[in-house]
């Protein structure tokens, strides 16, 4: 089957639902960091009943919702650099306290994007083998060697085609054998020792197929589990 | 939902201490000492502990206690000598104690270290005196460093001015010095407030020591 | 007397800056940069400048215009990558700039390392990656570390929300970020303050940036 | 002459009037620590259109005087234990900034006792030999290595009548090399890279003498002064 067919018969998570997914598995009274990109979205999706203290590298915890419109602070910007609120209970700090806390195993979980992920669970996301696209690491390579939790959010291929879960990484590794769980847009995926492990995937994809969208060996488990996202507009 | 008050002082400590547990203590002199905590774990009768903190406790009190019960096994600190520090110096001087010495500045830093992730680093504090013998010793710019490890501990026993429910603190005056910093380095940090306030009573800019460092709290009023 | 405050950009910038110098710039995204310090950088004319900073300048103003106008030779940042950051990509592109990119948790802490006057460090941040080459690595507790050096530079500009003369400040918000430990590994630290206020208005508990780390300011107003 | 003889006929300086000498030497702007003892003393005698910001390094910068009778706030101490108070413009920081501030050089001065120092500005002041001595270093060594201008106070001998201007310390360093100035109850000492010069002496004390009252060799600067104290009560 080409990937063409494949993709008709079944029903990709958009990168909301992925959010949506990541957001079941924050817990309440934890301390948790939102890489750029879609697990930023993953607030949205988190039951208000659990409180959850949003941790930005910039320096911040606390880290509540946009802001309504003509409420905004121009100085109270998250990771991404979009406008935020801060919650009660809520507090600003310095950088050098901001990655001690990062460093340090402070945090209770950490969501990011990736490039490639292998199944040592070592993790790709601030530079391909494109010269021409700029590097960029911000706090990837801190959060990632000093929480305790990674979870990388991504689609499973790339834009055009290609694999992003292997047995080595070709792009520049951001840390070695950090990442625990992958939210693709099929399947949920832990990393283990005994290798990639499937917990969940999509209603009609066979394992067999999601097997050649990994260039990495998966297993699936024996209590997996069908990955039903609700719809989000 | 998020709420590190505990009831009492033996709350605080249930299921945390064990004979052979490091504490970190805060405090300078009697600025900052956890004072009821210290009495708490007396009451608990851990045996064989390890404490670290600046001074080694004055008249009967607080460290003092604990090192008069012979519950201490070993102190790291920087100044154990100075007026009514009767405790420390009769123990010390009958061979009853393992005392280790060390300059403030190195400590505080080791305790950051380990708080932050970091796996040591050089400093220019001692080196070329007796206390690096044993250590790495290294040629930064032409200027002798020594290699310090990171310092952690199980337990840090600190005391704040005012707290709320997430546990974000602000202390009281010069009744900071090693807390915040002690806060970072602790399997669990258990903190004795003055006062609880409701969340976002604290201003997000003045908290000194985020939430995020403490386990447990208990309000003790006006403490000793 | 202590006053540090200047009358101007010109003025707080007089004598201090040359060709070559290395400069810190707080901030990160727009929130804490001293557009109106690095306007006057341009102004003053200085060439081949190294900047550290967290991000490389958006749209064409502050870093950017310094990158425009051919001034910087170097630049250390973690996230040049931005909407916006039309400058710094085109150069990158064109091969007119030295570009380091480095894990903002490594400057922060070589930066903090300088100030505190401590000799190096070593941080897991970056093992087993490219940005390891070169570099020395230790196992310390199972575990491959880097060697990371301290990191200083001849000028550090600073935004920072209110001061008082003795150059104490306050930072607004987000905007703290690496300013206060830029501040203290600079051969001078200059900020811009939107208020300037009387000694004795901050908060004792509450100041960020004790004033020994400020060695000039210059009051902006609301800034740009 | 027996020490005895000499010291009938001279008037060595207090130490309120050692204190005075190391006050004369504090600049207007800058910031100094004071450590525990005699150096305590050098704010009573800085004139006071000096600005100074004193620094203590359990974490405070802009140390006042002793607070008035039932103004005394207890979690307000300085190095020494004692009770004093804040001037506007101070701060409360951490233990971890304020030896920051100690290491990184950004003390503008700081005065120390001492049991001995060497002619190559070496520091012996938080042990001795005496193993029944418990030994405490506090803020010392990191003082010494940190900051630009050491001065020790002391006085010339023991009060058993040793030396403590020796060739090389016999008592455990604090730090090698540190000490710039002397200031002790006969007269101010610098510490230069050709050794130890003789800057200002008391009145009636020969250099001859002084010479005996140090191990280390002396040298009298061509533009000595006679050191004369106030009185002082």
């Amino acid at each position: 089957m080409s990937i063409t067919e494949i993709l008709t018969n079944i029903k990709p998570l958009s990168r909301k639902q992925i959010a949506w997914r990541a957001a079941q598995d924050v817990v309440d009274g934890s301390y948790v960091n939102l890489g750029i990109g879609i697990p930023t979205l993953i607030a949205n999706y988190v039951v208000p009943d659990k409180e959850v203290v949003y941790h930005s590298e910039n320096g911040l915890l606390g880290v509540g919702p946009p802001p309504k419109p003509g409420k905004e602070a121009l100085d109270l910007v998250n990771a991404s650099k979009q406008l935020v609120t801060l919650r009660a209970g809520g507090s600003y700090f310095n950088t050098a306290e901001s990655f001690a806390m990062m460093r340090g195993k402070h945090l209770t979980s950490v969501f990011m994007g990736a490039f490639q992920v292998s199944e040592h669970g070592d993790l790709a996301n601030w530079a391909t083998n494109d010269k021409g696209l700029m590097p960029s690491i911000g706090g990837a390579m801190d959060l990632s060697v000093g929480c305790k939790k990674v979870g990388v959010l991504m689609n499973q291929l790339t834009q055009d085609g290609q694999l992003r879960i292997l047995k080595e990484c070709s792009y520049p590794l951001t840390a070695k054998g950090v990442v625990k769980r992958l939210y693709t847009d099929l399947a949920v995926i832990d990393v283990t020792p005994a290798g990639l492990v499937v917990r969940e995937k999509i209603v009609n994809l066979e394992f067999a197929v999601l097997q050649q969208l990994s260039e990495a060996k998966l297993r699936l488990a024996d209590d997996w589990c069908e990955l039903v996202p609700p719809e989000i507009l | 939902m998020i709420d590190k008050r505990m009831g009492s002082i033996s709350e605080t400590l249930q299921g945390l201490l064990q004979d052979g547990s490091t504490l970190m203590v805060g405090g300078f002199g009697d600025a900052g000492v956890p004072f009821e905590l210290l009495h708490g774990i007396l009451d608990a009768g851990a045996r064989n502990l390890t404490i670290i903190s600046n001074n080694a406790g004055t008249g009967n009190r607080g460290i003092s206690a604990l090192l008069n019960a012979g519950r201490v096994k070993k102190i790291i600190c920087s100044y154990p000598r100075s007026r009514g520090a009767i405790v420390i110096d009769r123990i010390f001087k009958a061979n009853e104690i393992e005392l280790e010495v060390i300059p403030q500045g190195t400590p505080i830093e080791r305790i950051r270290c380990a708080g932050a992730g970091l796996g040591g680093f050089y400093t220019p504090t001692g080196a070329g005196t007796p206390l690096a013998e044993g250590k790495e010793v290294r040629l930064i710019n032409g200027r002798e460093h020594l290699f310090e490890e990171p310092l952690r501990c199980d337990l840090s026993l600190l005391k704040a001015d005012r707290a709320d429910r997430w546990g974000n603190l602000v202390y009281s005056k010069a009744a900071r010095n090693f807390s915040p910093i002690m806060a970072t380095a602790a399997e669990h940090t258990l903190v004795q407030v003055r006062e609880f306030v409701a969340l976002g009573e604290l201003h997000p800019e003045s908290i000194v020591t985020p939430g995020i460092f403490v386990d447990r709290l208990v309000v003790i009023g006006e403490a000793s």
